[in-house]
C-alpha cells in the first residue's frame, strides 16, 4: 500500500485513538490530558500538512490520494478521499485544532467532565467528513460530530448552555433525520452510496426518476444548509455559540464550514455544470440562499453589542459569503472564496477566543452601558471642562490582548492589510470579472452585501473595542496565560501567514476550485485505485457488477 | 475442593447453562461442547458475586415437581378458558386467598411466584416482609380454607424438600 | 542620487513604529528624537531624490504578492506623489518636534509615536501605491491609524466617539472605493496605475463609469472631508492637537483631494464629474466656511476651515478644467503649510492658557509676542491675503471661476459663491486672529500664558516662513515643484500658467478686494451681533447638525437592525423546528416537480392479514402516543412501545433479522431510558375547564397541516419506491463476497464489520461520546425543587406500618419486600443473559447477532440488576467501570483496524487466522471478531454510562452535600 | 401491502412532527422517536421488500436480489438505529437538565411562551 | 409448505393478531395504568408468537432468535413500567 | 430438506390451532373481564399453553424437517416461566397498592400488617 495512502486515514483514527487514550487518564491529570490532548491536535495538524503536501506536488491521477478502508474496491466499500479540497480543510481544521487545545489547556476542562475526549471526537467526526468519499458515512461522521459537539456545547453546564445546546440538539437531530430521507432517496434512484459512484451515475438517471432525484438532493441539501447555519435555518447557531464555553466556541467554527463543504461536494459531485439535465440544479436557490444569509449575518453583527454574538454572527456572514460565492458558478469565485475559508475560520476562531480574555479587562461601569444606548451629551468641547489631558498607558497585557483584537477585527471585518481584505478583494474581483457570468443583478448584490458586512462588522467591533479597551472607567488588567495567547498567536499567526503567501495559497485554492469543477478525476481517482490482493481476498474480484 | 468450588460455585447453574447453550448452538458437536463448557465454567465465576450458592438437592423431586407442573398448568388452561367463555352465564369465585407460608427460601419462593404464575387461576400479589404469608388472588376458589391446604401440600410442600 | 528604494521608504516609518513602541513609554525626547529622525531619514531621501521625478520621471518598484488578483507591492513615485510624499515627511518632523513640547510628561509617548509613524508610513504608501488595491490597503490603513490617534485619550467620551466616527465614514468611504477600484479594475484590466492611467477613454465610455466615478467619489469625498460627510472632522478635535495639526495639513484629509488628482486624467471631463466633484467642493467650500465664522472653540474654527478649504481643492478639481487642477494642487501645498502651523499655535495658546474658548482668549499678543506674530502671519494666509501663499492659489481659483466657460447659469453662480466663501474666511480669519492676540488681556483664564519654549516654536516659525516666501517669491520657491507635481495630474501636457504675483486689476483682483473689505465689515458686524447675544449659533443650518445625524442615523440603524433581526430569527424552539421541516417539504416539493407517482410494475409483496392487522395497531399506537405525550406520559411510553414492537415485526416480516434483534433490543433500553427520566419531569395535570386560546388553536392546525403533509409525503415517497423497479444496486456484490471476502454468511453482518467497518467505527464513536456527555451533564444536574422529594407513592406507604414496599439494601444477598422474588428472578437471568449474548456475540458473524446486541444484552441484565436491587447493592458488588469499557472497546477497535495498516494493507482489512486446535478442528479467527468486540466494549459502557448516570441521581437527591462533582462517583 | 406499508411509515413521521413540533420537552422527545421509525423504515423500504429472503447466504444460491433481501439497506438501518437512540438518549437527559435549571418542562423555558 | 399447515398458520396469525387488537384495545382503554402496561406486556407475547409461526412458516429458523429476545427481554420495559408507577422512580 | 410427515403435520397445525384459540381467548379475557385482578388471569394462557403449544410444534416441525432433534423452541417456555412473574408480581403489588391508597372496598389489608411492632421497620 502506498504508505501516502496510510496517511490518510490518520486524521480519523489518531483523535479517536487520542480520545480512547484520554478516556483512560483521570479527569484529575489535568495536565497530562492537556498534554495528550495537545500532542494529538499537533500529530493531526502534522498529517493534515502531509497530506496536503502529498496532493499538493502529486501530478495527475496521483493528486487524489485514495484508501480504501477495508480493502474493498469502490463502490463497495467505504473510500476515504483525499483530494485538493480535503487535504484544504483538513489543514484548517488541523490549526484551529491546535490553537483551540492550547487555550483549552488553561484550564476549561476544569468546567466539566470529559472535555478532551470529547475535543478529540470532535476533531474526529469533522475529519472524517472531509475525507470520506461515502454518503453513509459522511452521515456517521456527520453525527461524530454531532454527538461530540452536544458534549461540547454543553460543557460546564448551566442555564444558557442548556437551553441553547436543546435547541441545537433538536434542530440537528431533526437534520439528521432529514440527512437519513435524502440520502434513502438516492439510495433508492441510484443504488449505490459511494459519491463518485453516485456522480458517475446521476447523469444515467432517467427522466422520469429526475423528480425523485431532485427531490432527494434537496432534503439531503437542507440537512447540510442546516449545519452551514443558512437563514432561516440559522437562529440555533447564535444562542448555542455564545452560551458555549470560549474554546468550545472556537472549536465551532468549523463545524458550519462542514456543512458548507458538503454542500459544495456533493452540488459540484452530482449536479456538475456538464451533467445535461441537471446541470447545477438549484444554483440559482444555493445562491439566494447565500445572499439571504449573508444580510442576515451583516444585520446580526450590527445589531449585536456583546463581543461573543459579533463572533457568532461573523460565523453565519461567513456561511453566507462562502454559500453566494461557490453558487455564483464563477471557478474564480469559488477559489477566491475557498481563501475567504480559511482566513475567516481562523479569525472568527481567534474572536471567539478573545472573548472571555477581553471581557476580563472590562470595567464595572462599561459593562453595564452599550455605547449607543444613549444620545451622547449636548456638544460639549471645551477642554477646561473635560478629564485632564493626559494619557494612560496601557498595561502590557492590555496592549497584547488589545493588539490581537484589533488584528482580529481587521481580519473579521475584512479590512486591510491582513488576509481577510485579500480575501474579500479576491472575491469581488472574482464576481465582477468572470467572464463566464457577467455581472448580473446578483453580482451587484453580493458585492454590496460584501461590503456592507465589512462595514457592520467594523461598526460593531469598534463599539466592542471602545467597550472594552477604551473604557473611561478604572480597567483591570487581565492576567493572560501563556498558553492563552500561544493559541491566539497560532491562529492569528496562521492569519499573517495567509497574508504573506497570499499568492501560493490562492493559487493552491485556484487548482482546488478548477478540480472542483470538473468531477471526472474524483471519480477516475476512487475508481482507479484497486484494493490489494492479499491473504482473505485471492481471488479479487469475485462479482463483477453491471 | 475450595479450588473446584471457586470454579464451580454453583453445578446446577452450570449445567443449567450448558444446555442452554447447547439449545441456542442447536448442536452437539465437540466444538460447541467446548465452548458451552467454557461460558458454563465461566459465566457463573463471572456473575458469582451476584449469585449465592444455590441450596437445590433432589434432581428427581425437581423433575417430578416439574412434571406435576406442566400438568397443572394444562388442566388449568382449560377452566380458566372455559371460564372466560361462559362468562356472561357463570362467575367463577374469584377471591384474594392469604396463604401461611413455610417456606422462607428466596429462591424457593422465586419458584413458587414462577409455578403461580405460570398455572393459570393464581396470580401472585404480594408477600409479607418476613415471608410468613403470600397474597394470592384465585380465579375460582370456592372454599378458601380447601383451596389453602390443596395449595400448600401441592405446590409448597416439594419446594421446601427441594430448598430446605 | 540614482535610485531609491520606494519600499523602503514606505516600510521604514512601519519599522520605527514597531520600534517605538517597545521603548519605554515615558522617555518621551527619545521617541521623539528617534520619530524624528524617521521622519527626516524619509524627508532627506525623497528631496534629493527630486531630479528623478522632474518632468515626467516616475519611479518604479514592484514586489508581487497576490498576483492572482492583480494585487502587487507596486510602489511608484511620480511629481505628484513626490509632492505629497516631501508634504506628509516634512511636516512629520515638524511635528515630531512640536509634539515632544506639547505631549505632556505623563503622557505614554511611545504609543503616541508609534501610531504616528504607522500613519505617516500608512499615507507615503497611499500616495506612492503603483497599484490601485495595495491604494485601498493603505488607505484604510491610515484610517484605522487615524482612530487610534484621534482615541489617543482615550478615556474620554470626545475622543471615543470622535474616533469612532472618523473611522466608521472613512471606512465607509474606503469601502466604496474599494468596490470602485474593483470595477476600474475589471474595466481596465488591470489594477496597476500605470495602466489606469492610460485608458481614460475606455474608462469614461463604459457602461460602469458613472458607477465607478460615485464609487471612487464617495471614497474620496468622506476622506477629505467634503459635504455631506464633513462632519467627522470637527469630531476628530479630540485628539492631540499635533495630531490635528498633521491630519489637517498634509495627512488624511488630503488623501481624499490626493485620489480625485490622481484620478484626475481618467476620470474627469466629463458631465457627471463636474456635477459630482464640483458640486460637492462647492457646497463644502461655503459651507465649511461659513461654519467656521460661528466657532468659539479655536480648534473647531480651523477644522472648519479645513473643511472649506478642501472644499476649494474639491471645487477645483472638479471644474474639468487643466489649470484648476494646476490651482488645486497648488493650494494643497499652500493650506498644509499655513494650517499645520495654525493648529500648533492654537496648540500652543491651548497649552499656555489652559482654554480653546475665543470668547475667553485676548489680547495674547502681549504675553507671547513671538508665537502670535507668527500665528498672525499664518492666519492672513489663510485669509488670502497678498504676499503669502494663500492668497496666490486663491486668485487662481478666482480666475477660473470667471473664466470658466460653462452654462450661464454656473458662469454667474461660481464667482459669486469664490467670493463670498473668501468673505466668509476672511471673517473667521480675524476672528481667529484678532480676537485671540488683540483687546484687553484676559485675566480669568486657567493658566497664566507664557511663550512657548523656542524648539515649540520652530515648526511654526518654519512653515510661517515657507508661506511668506512663497507668497512673495512664488516661482523661485516653489515652481519647479509645482511643474513637476502638477503635471501628472493634469496627464502629460501642463497648461500655461503663471504664479505671478500681480496680474494687474482684473476681475479676480477686485473679487479679492471684495472679498477682503467684505469680509471686515462682517466681522465688525458679527462681533456686534454676537456681543448682543445674537447669531452665537450658525443661522439657518444650525439646528441641522451632521454630527447628531450621524449618531441618531448609527443609532437608528442599530436599533433597525435589532429589529430586523427579531424579525428574521427567534428564540423559541418550536418556529425553528417549524421552518426547517416546513422549508424541506417546500423544498422537496419544488425539487420534485414533474415527477409523476405511477403504480409502478415492481412485483406486489404477497398480502399478509395478520400484518395488515399489525400495521394498523402500529398506526393506532403512533397516534395514540402523539395524542396522550402531553398529560400521560406513562401511557405514551407504552404506546411508543407498541409502535416499536410493529417497527420491529415489520423488520423480522420482510427478512431482516438483523434489524429486528437490535430493534427490540433498543426498544427495552430506550424505554427505561424514558422510566429514568420520567421521574425528573412535573406532573402535567388536564384541566377539565381549560379551554385553549384561539391562537393555540390555530397553531395546533397548522402544524396538524404541516405533520399530514410530512406524513403524505413521506408515504408518497416510500410508496413510489416501492413500486419502481429497483435500480442498479451495488449489493449483489456484498451478497456474492461476503462469505469469500468477508469470511461470514450474514451479510448484513459482514457489512458492519468489514465492508463498511469504518461506518461501524464511527457509530461506536457516537455511543461513546453521548455517553461521555450524559454522564458529564448529569455531574452537573440540579434537579427540580419539587422532584427532590420522594416520589408521591413512597411518601403514600404508610410508615408506621410494616409494608413490604422497601428500598432495596445495600448488603442483603436478596432484596426484600415486594422485591424478593423479582431480585432472585433478575440474579438467575444474569448468568443466562451472558451465555444468551455469548451466543449472540459468536454466531454474529454467520447467522443474526453480533457485538451490538451481545453487548445490549449484557447491559439489559446488569440493568435488570440496578432495577431489583438498587444502585448501591449493585455498585458494591460489582466495579462496572462504563468508561473503561468504551475507551477499551475503541482502542481495540483503532488498533484492530491499524493492524492490517502495519501489515500494509488498507485500515480495517479483515484477516482471518486459521488455527487447527485438539478437540474443535479448524478454527478460523477473523480479525473482524475482534472488532465487533470492540462494538460490544463500547455498547455495554456507553449504555451503562448513561442509564447510571441517570440511575444516580436517585440516590444522590438525598446526599445531605448536594455538591455536584463529589457526588455520583467515578463510573 | 405496499400502500399499508407506506402508510405505516406516513403515519409514523406524521406523529413524529406533530409531536416535534409541540412545546413540551417531553413531546418533543417522543416526536423524535417516532420520528426515527418512520425514517428507519423509510430508510428500509428503499431496498427490495422481500420475504423469507434474509440476507444470510446460502451456498449454491445466486448472490442477486431475487434471491436475498438487500443488505445495504438493512445495514443503514441498523447504524441508524443505534446512532437515533443515543441522540434521543442524549437528548432525554438535556432536557431533564434544563427541566432543572428552568422548573418547568417548556422547550424554552418558559412557562407561559407563547 | 402444505395447504393443511398454510391454513393452520394463516388461521393462528389471524387469532394472534385479533388478539393484539383486543390488547390494544385495553391498552388505549385502561383505565388504569397497570391495565396498560400489562397490555404492553402481552402485546409483546403476541408478537413473539407471532415470529415464532413466521419462522415455522418459511420453515427457517431466523426468526427463533428475535422471539427468544422478546421472551427474555420483553418483561424489562413492563417490569420497569411496573416499577415506576409503583415507586415513582424505577432505579432507587 | 426432508419433507414433514402429513401426520406430524396435523400435530402442528392443531398444536398451531390451540395456541390461537388459546391466544384469543386470553385476549377476550384480559379486554371482557371487570377489575384489574380478574383480568391478570386469562393472559396466562398465551404465555403458557399459546406458547407451549407454538414451541412444541416448533420441536415436532423443524425436528421433521432438519431430521435431527430441535428442542430449541423449548427455551421460550422455559425463559417465559422465568421472566414473565416479575411484570405480574409487580403489577399485581401494584394494583393492589393503588386500591389501598384509594380505599377501595374488599381490598385485603397489609399482610403482616399485625406483626409491625417485632417486623422490620420499612426503608424511610
Ligand atoms: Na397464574
Ligand atoms: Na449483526
Amino acid at each position: 500500500m502506498n504508505p501516502n495512502a496510510a496517511l490518510i486515514i490518520a486524521p480519523v483514527v489518531l483523535p479517536m485513538m487520542a480520545a480512547a487514550v484520554l478516556l483512560l487518564i483521570r479527569d484529575s491529570r489535568r495536565l497530562r490530558g492537556s498534554l495528550v490532548n495537545i500532542f494529538a491536535s499537533c500529530a493531526g495538524l502534522a498529517a493534515a500538512v502531509a497530506i496536503l503536501w502529498h496532493v499538493n506536488h502529486a501530478t495527475g491521477p496521483d493528486a487524489v490520494a485514495v484508501h480504501l478502508t477495508s480493502n474493498w474496491a469502490a463502490p463497495f466499500g467505504i473510500a476515504l478521499v483525499a483530494d485538493r479540497l480535503s487535504a484544504l480543510m483538513l489543514v484548517v481544521v488541523g490549526i484551529v485544532g491546535v490553537g483551540t487545545s492550547l487555550y483549552a489547556a488553561a484550564g476549561w476542562s476544569r468546567t466539566g467532565s470529559y472535555f478532551h475526549p470529547l475535543f478529540q471526537i470532535l476533531l474526529m467526526g469533522i475529519n472524517g467528513a472531509f475525507l470520506t468519499g461515502d454518503l453513509f458515512n459522511l452521515f456517521v461522521f456527520f453525527e461524530v460530530m454531532l454527538a461530540a459537539s452536544y458534549g461540547l456545547q454543553l460543557h460546564g453546564s448551566g442555564w444558557p448552555r442548556v437551553r441553547s445546546g436543546m435547541h441545537y440538539i433538536a434542530i440537528n437531530l431533526l437534520a439528521s433525520s432529514l440527512f437519513l430521507i435524502g440520502l434513502a432517496i438516492l439510495y433508492g434512484v441510484m443504488g449505490t452510496l459511494s459519491m463518485a459512484d453516485v456522480a458517475a451515475k446521476v447523469p444515467l438517471v432517467p427522466l422520469s426518476d429526475r423528480g425523485l432525484l431532485h427531490a432527494g438532493a434537496a432534503i439531503l441539501a437542507m440537512a447540510f444548509l442546516i449545519k452551514a447555519a443558512v437563514w432561516p435555518l440559522n437562529a440555533w447557531l447564535v444562542p448555542a455559540y455564545t452560551a458555549a464555553s470560549t474554546p468550545v466556541a472556537a472549536l465551532f467554527v468549523l463545524m458550519t464550514k462542514v456543512g458548507v463543504y458538503a454542500v459544495l461536494r456533493l452540488w459540484m459531485l452530482l449536479f456538475p455544470a456538464v451533467d445535461g439535465a441537471s446541470t447545477q440544479f438549484g444554483g440559482p436557490l444555493l445562491l439566494a440562499a447565500g445572499l439571504a444569509t449573508l444580510a442576515f449575518g451583516a444585520i446580526g453583527v450590527l445589531a449585536s453589542i456583546r463581543l461573543d454574538r459579533i463572533a457568532a454572527f461573523s460565523v453565519i456572514v461567513t456561511s453566507g459569503t462562502l454559500m453566494a460565492s461557490f453558487a455564483t458558478g464563477s471557478i474564480a469565485a469559488a477559489a477566491a472564496a475557498l481563501f475567504y475559508l480559511i482566513s475567516s475560520t481562523f479569525a472568527v476562531s481567534a474572536l471567539f477566543l478573545m472573548v472571555e480574555p477581553v471581557q476580563r479587562t472590562r470595567s464595572e461601569r462599561h459593562a453595564q452601558r452599550p455605547v449607543y444606548d444613549a444620545m451622547p451629551d449636548e456638544d460639549d468641547n471645551l477642554d477646561d471642562e473635560q478629564l485632564p489631558l493626559v494619557g494612560r498607558a496601557f498595561p502590557v497585557s492590555v496592549a497584547a490582548l488589545g493588539l490581537a483584537f484589533m488584528a482580529c477585527s481587521l481580519l473579521v471585518a475584512g479590512l486591510p492589510p491582513l488576509s481577510g481584505f485579500l480575501s474579500k478583494a479576491a472575491i469581488l474581483t472574482a464576481i465582477v470579472g468572470d467572464q463566464a457570468h457577467p455581472a448580473s443583478s446578483s453580482t451587484w448584490i453580493l458585492m454590496t452585501l460584501l461590503l456592507c458586512s465589512s462595514l457592520f462588522t467594523t461598526i460593531s467591533l469598534v463599539r466592542a473595542g471602545i467597550r472594552h479597551f477604551w473604557a473611561s472607567g478604572g480597567r483591570f488588567a487581565p492576567r493572560l496565560k501563556v498558553v492563552e495567547s500561544g493559541a491566539v498567536l497560532v491562529l492569528l499567526g496562521a492569519c499573517v501567514a495567509l497574508t504573506v503567501f497570499a499568492d501560493p495559497v490562492l493559487r493552491y485554492t485556484t487548482a482546488t476550485a478548477t478540480y472542483l469543477h470538473a468531477p471526472r478525476p474524483y471519480v477516475d481517482a476512487v475508481f482507479g485505485t484497486p484494493p490489494r490482493p492479499g491473504p482473505t481476498k485471492p481471488e479479487y474480484p469475485q462479482v463483477e457488477t453491471p | 475442593m475450595t479450588v473446584l468450588r471457586r470454579l464451580l460455585p454453583s453445578p446446577a447453574l452450570s449445567v443449567a447453562l450448558l444446555a442452554i447453550w447447547l439449545l441456542l448452538a442447536r448442536s452437539a458437536s465437540a466444538g460447541h461442547i467446548v465452548l458451552g463448557l467454557i461460558v458454563a465454567i465461566g459465566v457463573p465465576v463471572l456473575v458469582s458475586s451476584f449469585w449465592p450458592p444455590s441450596r437445590a438437592r433432589h434432581p428427581f423431586a425437581i423433575l417430578r415437581y416439574t412434571l406435576l407442573i406442566c400438568g397443572d398448568v394444562v388442566h388449568s388452561n382449560l377452566v380458566v378458558a372455559w371460564g372466560v367463555v361462559r362468562w356472561r352465564w357463570h362467575r367463577p369465585a374469584h377471591r384474594f386467598v392469604v396463604i401461611p407460608l413455610d417456606l422462607r427460601d428466596p429462591v424457593g419462593l422465586a419458584v413458587l411466584s414462577m409455578v403461580t404464575t405460570v398455572v393459570p387461576g393464581t396470580v401472585w400479589s404480594e408477600l409479607a416482609v418476613d415471608r410468613s404469608a403470600m397474597l394470592l388472588h384465585v380465579w375460582d376458589a370456592p372454599d378458601e380454607a380447601d383451596f389453602v391446604a390443596r395449595f400448600k401440600a401441592r405446590y409448597e410442600a416439594p419446594l421446601r424438600e427441594i430448598f430446605e | 542620487m540614482t535610485s531609491i528604494s520606494l519600499l523602503a521608504l514606505v516600510a521604514l516609518p512601519f519599522i520605527g513604529s514597531l520600534l517605538a513602541a517597545v521603548l519605554p513609554t515615558r522617555s518621551r525626547t527619545l521617541i521623539a528624537a528617534f520619530a524624528g529622525m524617521i521622519a527626516a531619514v524619509v524627508s532627506v531621501v525623497l528631496l534629493t531624490s527630486f531630479p528623478m521625478v522632474r518632468g515626467g520621471g516616475v519611479i518604479r518598484e514592484t514586489i508581487h504578492w497576490m498576483p492572482s488578483i492583480g494585487l502587487d507591492l507596486a510602489f511608484r513615485l511620480d511629481g505628484f506623489a513626490w509632492m505629497f510624499a516631501v508634504m506628509i515627511s516634512v511636516i512629520g518632523v515638524l511635528v515630531c518636534l512640536y509634539a515632544r513640547y506639547y505631549m505632556s510628561p505623563e503622557d505614554p509617548a511611545a504609543r503616541f509615536y508609534a501610531m504616528l509613524l504607522a500613519f505617516m508610513g500608512a499615507m507615503l504608501g497611499v500616495v506612492m501605491s503603483g497599484n490601485l488595491l495595495q491604494l485601498v490597503v493603505f488607505w484604510e490603513l491610515t484610517s484605522l491609524a487615524s482612530f487610534l490617534l484621534i482615541g489617543y485619550w482615550y478615556h474620554r467620551t470626545d475622543a471615543q466617539r470622535g474616533a469612532r466616527m472618523a473611522l466608521v465614514v472613512t471606512g465607509a468611504g474606503g469601502l466604496c472605493l474599494l468596490a470602485g477600484v474593483v470595477l476600474l479594475g475589471q474595466i481596465v484590466g488591470s489594477f496597476q496605475l500605470d495602466d489606469v492611467l492610460a485608458s481614460g477613454d475606455r474608462i469614461k465610455a463604459h457602461a460602469w463609469y458613472p458607477a465607478t466615478l460615485a464609487l471612487i467619489a464617495i471614497g474620496a469625498l468622506t476622506k477629505s472631508a467634503q459635504f455631506p460627510f464633513h462632519f467627522w472632522l470637527p469630531r476628530a478635535m479630540a485628539a492631540p492637537t499635533p495630531v490635528s495639526a498633521y491630519l489637517h495639513s498634509a495627512t488624511m484629509v488630503k488623501a481624499g483631494v490626493f485620489l480625485l488628482a490622481r484620478f484626475w486624467p481618467v476620470l474627469s471631463g466629463t458631465d457627471e464629474w463636474f456635477w459630482l466633484i464640483g458640486g460637492a467642493g462647492g457646497i463644502t467650500l461655503l459651507l465649511g466656511a461659513y461654519l467656521a465664522m460661528f466657532q468659539n472653540d479655536l480648534k473647531r474654527l480651523l477644522a472648519y476651515s479645513t473643511i472649506s478649504h478642501l472644499g476649494l481643492i474639491t471645487l477645483l478639481l472638479g471644474l474639468n478644467s487643466p489649470l484648476a487642477a494646476v490651482a488645486a494642487v497648488f493650494h494643497i501645498m499652500n493650506h498644509a503649510t499655513f494650517k499645520a502651523s495654525l493648529f500648533m499655535a492654537a496648540g500652543i495658546v491651548d497649552h499656555e492658557t489652559g482654554t480653546r474658548d475665543l470668547r475667553r482668549l485676548n489680547g495674547l499678543i502681549r504675553s507671547m509676542p513671538r508665537t502670535g506674530a507668527l500665528a498672525l502671519i499664518a492666519t492672513a494666509a489663510m485669509a488670502g491675503v497678498p504676499l503669502l501663499n494663500g492668497f496666490l492659489s486663491k486668485e487662481m481659483f478666482f480666475s477660473e471661476t470667471v473664466f470658466l466657460s460653462a452654462s450661464p447659469v454656473i458662469e454667474w453662480t461660481l464667482p459669486v459663491l469664490a467670493t463670498v466663501a473668501s468673505l466668509f474666511a476672511v471673517v473667521y480669519s480675524l476672528r481667529f486672529g484678532y480676537d485671540i492676540f488683540f483687546g484687553p488681556p484676559s485675566t480669568d483664564l486657567p493658566r497664566t500664558p507664557e511663550e512657548a519654549p523656542r524648539w515649540m516654536r520652530m515648526p511654526i516659525f518654519f512653515l510661517v516662513t515657507a508661506c511668506v516666501i512663497v507668497g512673495v517669491a512664488p516661482t523661485f520657491a516653489i515652481g519647479k515643484v509645482l511643474d513637476a507635481a502638477a503635471l501628472p495630474v493634469v496627464g502629460g501636457t501642463l497648461p500655461a500658467y503663471s504664479l505671478a504675483l500681480w496680474h494687474g486689476f482684473n476681475l479676480p483682483l477686485a473679487m479679492s478686494l471684495v472679498a477682503i473689505g467684505g469680509g471686515i465689515v462682517g466681522y465688525v458686524w458679527l462681533r456686534a451681533m454676537q456681543e448682543r447675544g445674537r447669531l452665537v449659533l450658525p443661522p439657518l443650518i444650525s439646528r441641522w447638525n451632521g454630527r447628531e445625524l450621524f449618531e441618531s442615523t448609527m443609532l437608528a440603524i442599530t436599533r433597525g437592525a435589532r429589529d430586523v433581526l427579531n424579525a428574521c430569527t427567534t428564540r423559541h424552539l418550536q418556529p425553528q423546528l417549524f421552518i426547517v421541516i416546513a422549508t424541506s417539504v417546500v423544498l422537496a416539493s419544488f425539487a420534485a416537480r414533474g415527477f409523476t407517482l405511477s403504480w409502478g410494475d415492481r412485483p406486489r409483496v404477497p398480502a399478509s392479514y395478520a400484518f395488515v392487522v399489525l400495521w394498523i395497531i402500529g398506526m393506532i399506537c403512533a397516534v395514540g402516543a402523539a395524542a396522550t405525550a402531553k398529560y400521560h406520559r406513562l401511557v405514551a411510553i407504552t404506546l411508543m412501545g407498541g409502535a416499536g414492537l410493529v417497527t420491529c415485526l415489520t423488520f423480522a416480516w420482510f427478512s431482516a433479522p438483523d434489524l429486528a434483534l437490535t430493534q427490540i433490543v433498543v426498544e427495552v433500553v430506550t424505554t427505561m431510558l424514558f422510566l429514568l427520566g420520567l421521574r425528573w419531569l412535573p406532573m402535567r395535570m388536564e384541566k377539565p375547564g381549560e379551554r385553549a386560546t384561539l391562537r393555540d388553536r390555530a397553531r395546533r392546525v397548522r402544524d396538524l397541516a404541516l405533520a399530514v403533509v410530512v406524513g403524505g409525503g413521506l408515504a408518497t415517497l416510500s410508496f413510489a419506491f416501492l413500486t419502481r423497479p429497483a435500480p442498479q444496486s451495488i449489493s449483489p456484490f456484498f451478497l456474492g463476497n461476503a462469505l469469500p471476502g468477508g469470511g461470514g454468511t450474514n451479510v448484513v453482518n459482514v457489512m458492519l464489520v468489514d465492508f463498511r467497518a469504518f461506518d461501524t467505527m464511527g457509530e461506536i464513536t457516537v455511543l461513546g461520546a453521548v455517553g461521555l456527555t450524559v454522564y458529564a451533564l448529569l455531574r452537573r444536574f440540579r434537579p427540580p425543587a419539587e422532584s427532590i422529594a420522594q416520589p408521591d407513592q413512597q411518601r403514600a406507604v404508610p410508615q408506621e406500618r410494616a409494608t413490604d414496599l422497601m428500598k432495596p439494601r445495600r448488603s442483603d444477598a436478596f432484596a426484600r419486600g415486594y422485591l424478593l422474588v423479582p431480585s432472585v428472578i433478575a440474579r438467575l437471568l444474569m448468568p443466562v443473559a451472558l451465555v444468551v449474548a455469548a451466543h449472540y456475540f459468536l454466531r454474529g458473524h454467520n447467522e443474526p447477532g453480533g457485538g451490538f446486541v451481545a453487548g445490549l444484552i449484557v447491559a439489559i441484565a446488569l440493568l435488570m440488576q440496578y432495577i431489583v436491587s438498587g444502585t448501591r447493592w449493585v455498585e458494591a458488588r460489582t466495579r462496572v467501570r462504563p468508561t473503561r469499557w468504551i475507551a477499551i472497546g475503541l482502542l481495540i477497535a483503532g488498533l484492530t483496524g491499524l493492524g492490517s495498516v502495519a501489515l500494509g494493507y488498507p485500515f480495517m482489512t479483515t484477516h482471518t487466522a486459521h488455527v487447527t486446535l485438539p478437540v474443535l478442528g479448524e478454527v478460523h479467527l477473523p480479525s473482524a471478531a475482534f472488532f465487533d468486540l470492540a462494538v460490544l466494549g463500547v455498547v455495554v459502557g456507553s449504555t451503562l454510562l448513561i442509564l447510571t448516570a441517570l440511575a444516580h441521581q436517585s440516590i444522590r437527591k438525598q446526599a445531605p452535600a448536594p455538591h455536584p462533582s463529589t457526588t455520583g462517583g467515578r463510573p | 401491502m405496499e400502500i399499508l406499508l407506506a402508510l405505516v411509515i406516513g403515519v409514523l413521521g406524521g406523529a413524529g412532527v406533530w409531536l416535534v413540533l409541540r412545546p413540551r420537552t417531553f413531546q418533543v422527545v417522543m416526536g423524535l422517536v417516532l420520528l426515527s421509525y418512520a425514517v428507519n423504515l423509510f430508510i428500509f423500504s428503499m431496498g427490495s421488500l422481500s420475504i423469507d429472503h434474509p440476507p444470510i447466504v446460502t451456498p449454491g444460491q445466486p448472490a442477486d436480489l431475487q434471491n436475498y433481501s438487500d443488505p445495504m439497506p438493512q445495514a443503514l438501518v441498523l447504524t441508524a438505529i443505534v446512532i437515533g437512540f443515543a441522540t434521543t438518549a442524549l437528548f432525554l437527559v438535556v432536557l431533564l437538565a434544563a427541566r432543572g435549571f428552568s422548573g418547568t418542562d417548556h422547550v424554552d423555558g418558559e412557562q407561559d411562551a407563547p | 409448505m402444505s395447504t393443511l399447515l398454510f391454513y393452520a398458520i394463516a388461521f393462528t396469525l389471524g387469532c394472534y393478531t385479533l388478539a393484539s387488537l383486543m390488547v390494544l384495545v385495553r391498552l388505549l382503554r385502561g383505565p388504569r395504568a397497570q391495565d396498560r402496561v400489562f397490555a404492553l406486556d402481552l402485546l409483546y407475547m403476541q408478537a413473539m408468537l407471532v415470529v415464532l409461526v413466521i419462522g415455522i412458516f418459511h420453515q427457517s429458523d431466523l426468526y427463533f432468535e428475535v422471539a427468544l429476545l422478546i421472551a427474555l427481554f420483553g418483561f424489562v420495559s413492563s417490569a420497569g413500567m411496573a416499577k415506576f408507577i409503583l415507586r415513582g422512580e424505577v432505579i432507587e | 430438506m426432508n419433507d414433514v410427515p402429513f401426520w406430524l403435520q396435523i400435530v402442528v397445525a392443531a398444536l398451531l390451532f390451540f395456541s390461537g384459540v388459546f391466544v384469543v381467548i386470553g385476549a377476550l379475557g384480559f379486554l371482557r373481564l371487570p377489575g384489574f385482578f380478574l383480568r391478570m388471569h386469562p393472559p396466562a394462557l398465551t404465555y403458557t399453553i399459546g406458547s407451549w403449544c407454538v414451541a412444541l410444534a416448533g420441536v415436532l416441525y423443524f425436528s421433521a424437517l432438519e431430521g435431527r432433534l430441535a428442542m430449541h423452541p423449548l427455551l421460550i417456555p422455559v425463559f417465559l416461566a422465568i421472566t414473565v412473574p416479575v411484570t405480574t408480581l409487580l403489577l399485581a403489588r401494584v394494583a393492589l397498592f393503588r386500591r389501598r391508597l384509594a380505599g377501595t372496598s374488599d381490598t385485603p389489608p397489609t399482610l403482616g400488617a399485625s406483626d409491625a411492632a417485632s417486623g422490620e421497620r420499612p426503608a424511610p
